[in-house]
């Protein structure tokens, strides 16, 4: 059973409920229409895409906390610690706070494009969680180039950033947002081609027949280790997290682009941030660590461990590293990462040709 | 993209004070640069003029909140000067003691902040971790955390504690341990090495034609140190050298100030095994004779130079402070022309700015 | 100057014998303790002297520049250090206060530049032939010249 | 002679060098986690202060003479003296602090004669309006331990040079005032002001109309050096002797 038999067995039995209550009512033709399959399964979706949310809420609230107390201890503190069991709590506060807070829009900012970024940060932020399978069972749509969809959707925030960053008229919003574009043209390329490898290894792009070949094998993080250093370096790129977060460098352009973005909007902003957060380290395991594979344990609880030690890599990796320059992350991406990305590709040739996968 | 100004400051992460940095970008690239300083102008050397001089002494503590030591220790030094009165040793060997404390403490917020400057803030919370045993230290011979209040005209206000020797001892080694680990995150990292090697080049003959001091000038290989070239104190009887770097950028000026934390603990290990016994205070006149006096110590950040006219009374006719960070703050725009915009926090992270001296 | 520092300079004796052999008129200098000197110039020569000084004697920083309000005239007192020779000589100018000008040593050494300018404001002296004087410290409206001795502070 | 730096430059490369500092801060995370997180829950737990902390000024009421010292000393002006109901001596001058504006540089407990301001280890001091910043002496009020006052610990310059070892001064080291005596005329202000009872009025002999002609005497050993007659002279007949 997956998550829309599932959701659909619910739904059905809500409307059977309903549909009784109608039909006693005395409202037939209604229940009719209720009890249409299109109906019902545009009211599964709904719900499915519900639960979704609702998932992905509590995985971002959950990295959120994450990053809190392990950024704790990384520099010798504790982190949130008054709200709720060990401060679990605390993120919700803070989002409560921010639905608070002022709505200040700039005065000569560009109104439309300056309310529309956050829209279209957080829409392509969920739109990621819809491709990204759970386990075998629980997924909302299962594309046959998922993978695709996803790198092409992780690409339009570049696009949000930028429109954000010059409505808000402000000079360092501005920057960031360039710096963003520059960003982009850079970490895409070697992101990638260090995928390519692992399509070639499995032959598909399909997310579960990779998780599946790599269930088959072996993960592909072995054959593929040049791969995965490369595909991580690009994703902290890609999630803006600390060495490559140039966008919103905070000590030389305040908060970047997001600088004139206060209250409710800063909330989604930051919300959007950790849901990439996830996307990027579920594709990460999804990819190079097997997926939701794993004995014991439910697939779903894998998946999720797997993707919280690979945010923990992310959250190490911002605890111990500075921020690169914006021409030295180009050279980064172009000089280094390029050229490994192809050693890498070589290398998944090679095992492909010798029949080994 | 054409060319604009952005203003830095007053409040932005970089300025680390209450201060404003110009700076005319095309794109990311810095054309010019101006420093504007002001916002923290106390008036502070027209406020001793209607003091007496003891009260001055708290007052400069707060001249800087870095190293407020220096500061009430340079401003008894010049009244001395002024007053011809001679130091009990003890006292300055006790003083040599805090100063260079004071300057570890010091050092290590300006590598707190240079981290956090650099976006890594782990660094900043174990700097201050350690910073905190260094105030400590501080703390528990001077009852006070940040402004000590600590040195007196002709001497000091209180003796060490008893076990003060070995809990110095006891810090200076755990510190100097703690002090590889932050080279293994700041030497050990490639992307400081790209952030801070080639960036902010001031060639030393710019160094001192445009009066930069300090490590900032040493990082551009000049080797001058007042402690050795304008010995005050008992720093000529002490077993030290001074540290500099020949590589003229912030990764010398990082090196510098790295290497002179480890030359501290050296001079107060080798402090305590001289220190005499001995009064630790001198009564001194209540009116100072009517003629000039100047003293100059080698601040954490720079020289620092009081000079004051005595008018026969109890107060100063006039106290000039020449600020370290004043003077290197007007040399600022010729480090940070040509470079990118983020290096700025890179650039302005080395030279360790202290905008309570600088505004005065 | 990359690198390495003449350790051995002249002494302070022989920077006084060479200022005195230099300047006749205008110019009072002697020792007054160890690696100290101090000079009192007149007012014409301070640039000339203050050129000497950089050239031949080998005077590389400006310590410190600040002005004095003896109420009756003013004053410019600069220290200059010298690397080395390992000695300060502290050379103090009176300027009249109807009239209170000199000439900036900016030219000279770059870090006399904002000294110059924060003496300007506060006192009042203006500095012939500094690049950029211009307000440094107070804001742009300010009126008065709050370190001279006619400004009462209002506390004490 | 100079040190020279101990690192050559390096070839910055990738990855290897941004292993060192991961590594290193794994290491202190390990450490952080199995003992305690260097951090100090403040509301619930305090740092341990020393025994000399400095923190708000306190007054021991009954050493207090209210000889004005301290408000002459404090570099802020926050001590003035108040007149209050004492149950011995009647009514007394003494200090009332301004917290708003002390800065805890305690002077007024280093210059206290008596030693009745002393410096409390108290730190905690926000209040509401800046009226319950000012201290009255009842307020004032702090449970004495001893540790608690500042002693000056100077010698002579006079007594430097002839090698002497440290010890605190007694009433010799304190300045002293002194009377011109032709200024004097005798109106016993500073032996009225004076709040040790070191001045007195004595009489030194009969002017021509055969009033007596008094003079203020000066008992060294009470003298706290507060200097209020002489700041209360008419006449300026008094001034105030170094000691050096």
């Amino acid at each position: 059973m997956d998550l829309y038999q599932f959701t659909e067995g619910i739904v059905s039995w809500l409307v059977g409920i309903v549909n009784w209550i109608l039909n006693w009512v005395g409202f037939h033709g209604l229940a009719g229409w209720l009890g249409s399959p299109d109906i019902i399964k545009f009211l599964t979706l709904l719900g499915e895409s519900i639960v979704l949310l609702a998932i992905g809420f509590i995985v971002a609230i959950t990295m959120i906390w994450q990053e809190r107390k392990t950024l704790g201890r990384l520099m010798d503190r504790r982190g949130a610690m008054v709200v709720g069991p060990a401060g679990y709590f605390q993120n919700i506060a803070d989002g409560l706070k921010t639905l608070l807070k002022e709505y200040i829009i700039p005065e000569k900012a560009d109104k439309t494009a300056y309310n529309w970024a956050p829209v279209i940060m957080i829409g392509s932020s969920i739109l990621l969680l819809v491709a990204i399978p759970l386990s075998g069972r629980f997924y909302m749509s299962d594309l046959n180039a998922g993978l695709l969809f996803i790198f092409a959707v992780f690409s339009i925030t570049p696009f949000a950033i930028l429109m954000g960053g010059w409505a808000s008229n402000n000079k360092y919003s501005l920057i960031g947002g360039m710096r963003s574009a520059a960003q982009l043209i850079s970490y895409e390329i070697p992101l990638l081609l260090s995928m390519v490898g692992v399509v070639l290894l499995s032959g598909s792009l399909n997310i579960g027949d990779i998780v599946n070949a790599q269930a088959e094998s072996t993960w592909f993080i072995i054959p593929q280790l040049i791969g995965f250093i490369i595909f991580m370096v690009a994703i902290v790129a890609e999630v803006e997290r600390i060495p490559f977060d140039l966008p919103e460098a905070e000590a030389e352009l305040v908060e970047g682009w997001w600088t004139e973005y206060g209250g409710m909007r800063f909330g989604l902003l930051m919300l959007a941030e950790y849901f990439r957060g996830y996307a990027g380290a579920a594709v990460a395991v999804l990819l190079f660590l097997g997926g939701w594979s794993g004995p014991f344990l439910p697939p779903e609880i894998w998946f999720l461990i797997k993707v919280f030690i690979v945010f923990f890599i992310l959250i190490w990796l911002r605890g111990s590293l500075m921020r690169v320059r914006v021409d030295q992350i180009l050279n980064i991406g172009w000089k280094r990462l390029l050229p490994l990305a192809m050693v890498n590709l070589v290398i998944a040739v090679v095992f492909k040709t010798l029949g080994w996968f | 993209m054409a060319e604009m100004w952005i203003n830095m400051g007053p409040q932005h992460p970089m300025t680390h004070g209450l201060w404003n940095l110009r700076v005319k970008v095309d794109g990311e690239t810095i054309l010019d640069a101006e420093p504007v300083i002001g916002y923290l102008h106390r008036g502070w050397e027209k406020m001793t003029e209607n003091r007496v001089y003891p009260q001055i002494i708290p007052m400069s503590d707060r001249l800087c909140y870095g190293s407020s030591m220096t500061w009430s220790h340079l401003y008894c030094m010049t009244i001395e000067n002024l007053m011809g009165v001679e130091v009990p040793e003890r006292a300055e060997y006790i003083r040599v003691i805090v100063l260079e404390l004071q300057r570890i403490a010091s050092h290590l917020m300006w590598l707190a902040a240079f981290g956090t400057d650099l976006g890594l803030l782990t660094v900043f919370v174990y700097c201050m971790r350690e910073r905190e045993l260094f105030l400590d230290l501080l703390q528990s011979v001077t009852g006070a955390r940040m402004t000590y209040n600590y040195p007196r005209i002709g001497g000091v206000r209180n003796d060490l504690p008893p076990d003060f020797g070995r809990d110095c001892l006891r810090t200076l080694d755990h510190f100097e341990k703690k002090l590889d680990e932050y080279e293994e995150i700041f030497d050990g990292s490639a992307i400081f090495l790209m952030r801070t090697q080639d960036i902010g080049i001031l060639k030393a003959a710019d160094g001192m034609n445009l009066g930069v001091t300090g490590a900032t000038l040493r990082g551009s290989g000049v080797k001058i140190d007042l402690r050795k070239h304008d010995p005050y104190s008992v720093y000529h009887e002490l077993d030290w050298d001074l540290c500099t770097h020949p590589d003229c950028d912030c990764y010398a000026r990082y090196r510098v100030r790295m290497d002179e934390m480890r030359m501290s603990c050296q001079i107060v290990r080798d402090a305590l095994k001289k220190i005499p016994a001995g009064p630790i205070r001198v009564k001194v006149p209540r009116n100072a004779p009517k003629r000039t006096a100047f003293a100059r110590v080698e601040d954490p950040r720079g020289e620092g130079l009081m000079y004051v006219i005595g008018d026969g009374t109890d107060k100063p006719y006039r106290l000039k402070v020449r600020s370290p960070i004043f003077v290197t703050v007007s040399a600022v725009p010729i480090m940070l022309i040509g470079y990118k915009i983020a290096d700025v926090p890179a650039i302005m992270g080395s030279v360790d700015m202290c905008l309570g001296e600088t505004d005065r | 100057m990359q690198g390495e520092m003449p350790t051995v300079g002249l002494s302070e004796e022989a920077v006084v014998e060479a200022i005195k052999k230099s300047f006749t008129d205008g110019v009072t200098v002697g020792v007054v303790g160890p690696r100290r000197i101090s000079a009192r110039v007149a007012r014409s020569v301070v640039y000339k002297l203050c050129e000497h000084l950089k050239s031949a004697l080998s005077f590389e920083h400006v310590s410190c520049l600040s002005g004095v309000d003896k109420v009756d005239h003013m004053e410019v007192v600069y220290h200059i250090s010298s690397y080395a020779n390992e000695c300060v000589i502290e050379i103090t100018v009176d300027v009249p206060s109807d009239d209170p000008e000199v000439d900036s040593i900016t030219p000279l050494w770059g870090g006399a530049n904002w000294h110059e300018r924060e003496t300007h404001e506060l006192f009042g002296i203006r500095f012939k032939n500094h690049p950029k004087l211009e307000r440094l410290l107070l804001p742009f409206d300010y009126e008065y010249f709050p370190f001279r001795k006619e400004f009462k502070l209002r506390g004490r | 002679m100079a040190k020279e730096a101990k690192r050559s430059r390096k070839n910055p490369g990738l990855t290897g060098y941004v292993l060192r500092p991961m590594y290193a801060t794994l290491k202190e995370t390990i450490r952080a986690t199995l003992h305690r997180p260097n951090t100090v829950l403040y509301p619930w737990e305090k740092v341990e202060l020393p025994e000399n902390y400095r923190g708000r000024p306190g007054l021991v009421m009954e050493r207090c003479i209210g000889c004005g010292i301290c408000m002459r000393i404090c570099p802020t002006g926050c001590i003035e003296l108040v007149e209050i109901e004492d149950k011995d001596h009647g009514k007394m001058r003494k200090p009332q602090v301004n917290l708003g504006r002390c800065m805890m540089c305690g002077y007024c407990a280093e210059y206290c004669p008596k030693k009745a301001m002393i410096v409390t280890p108290e730190y905690e001091l926000a209040a509401s309006s800046r009226q319950d910043l000012i201290y009255d002496p009842y307020e004032l009020q702090h449970k004495y331990k001893p540790g608690y006052e500042v002693h000056i610990v100077e010698v002579l310059p006079s007594e430097l040079k002839r090698g002497a070892v440290e010890r605190e001064p007694g009433r010799e080291g304190k300045d002293r005032p002194e009377l011109d005596d032709k200024k004097c005329i005798g109106c016993a202000r500073c032996a009225k002001i004076c709040p040790t009872g070191a001045a007195e009025m004595g009489q030194v002999g009969v002017n021509e109309k055969g009033k007596p002609i008094k003079r203020p005497k000066f008992d060294y050993s009470k003298c706290v050096g507060c200097e209020q007659c002489v700041e209360n002279c008419p006449r300026d007949a008094l001034t105030m002797k170094e000691v050096l």
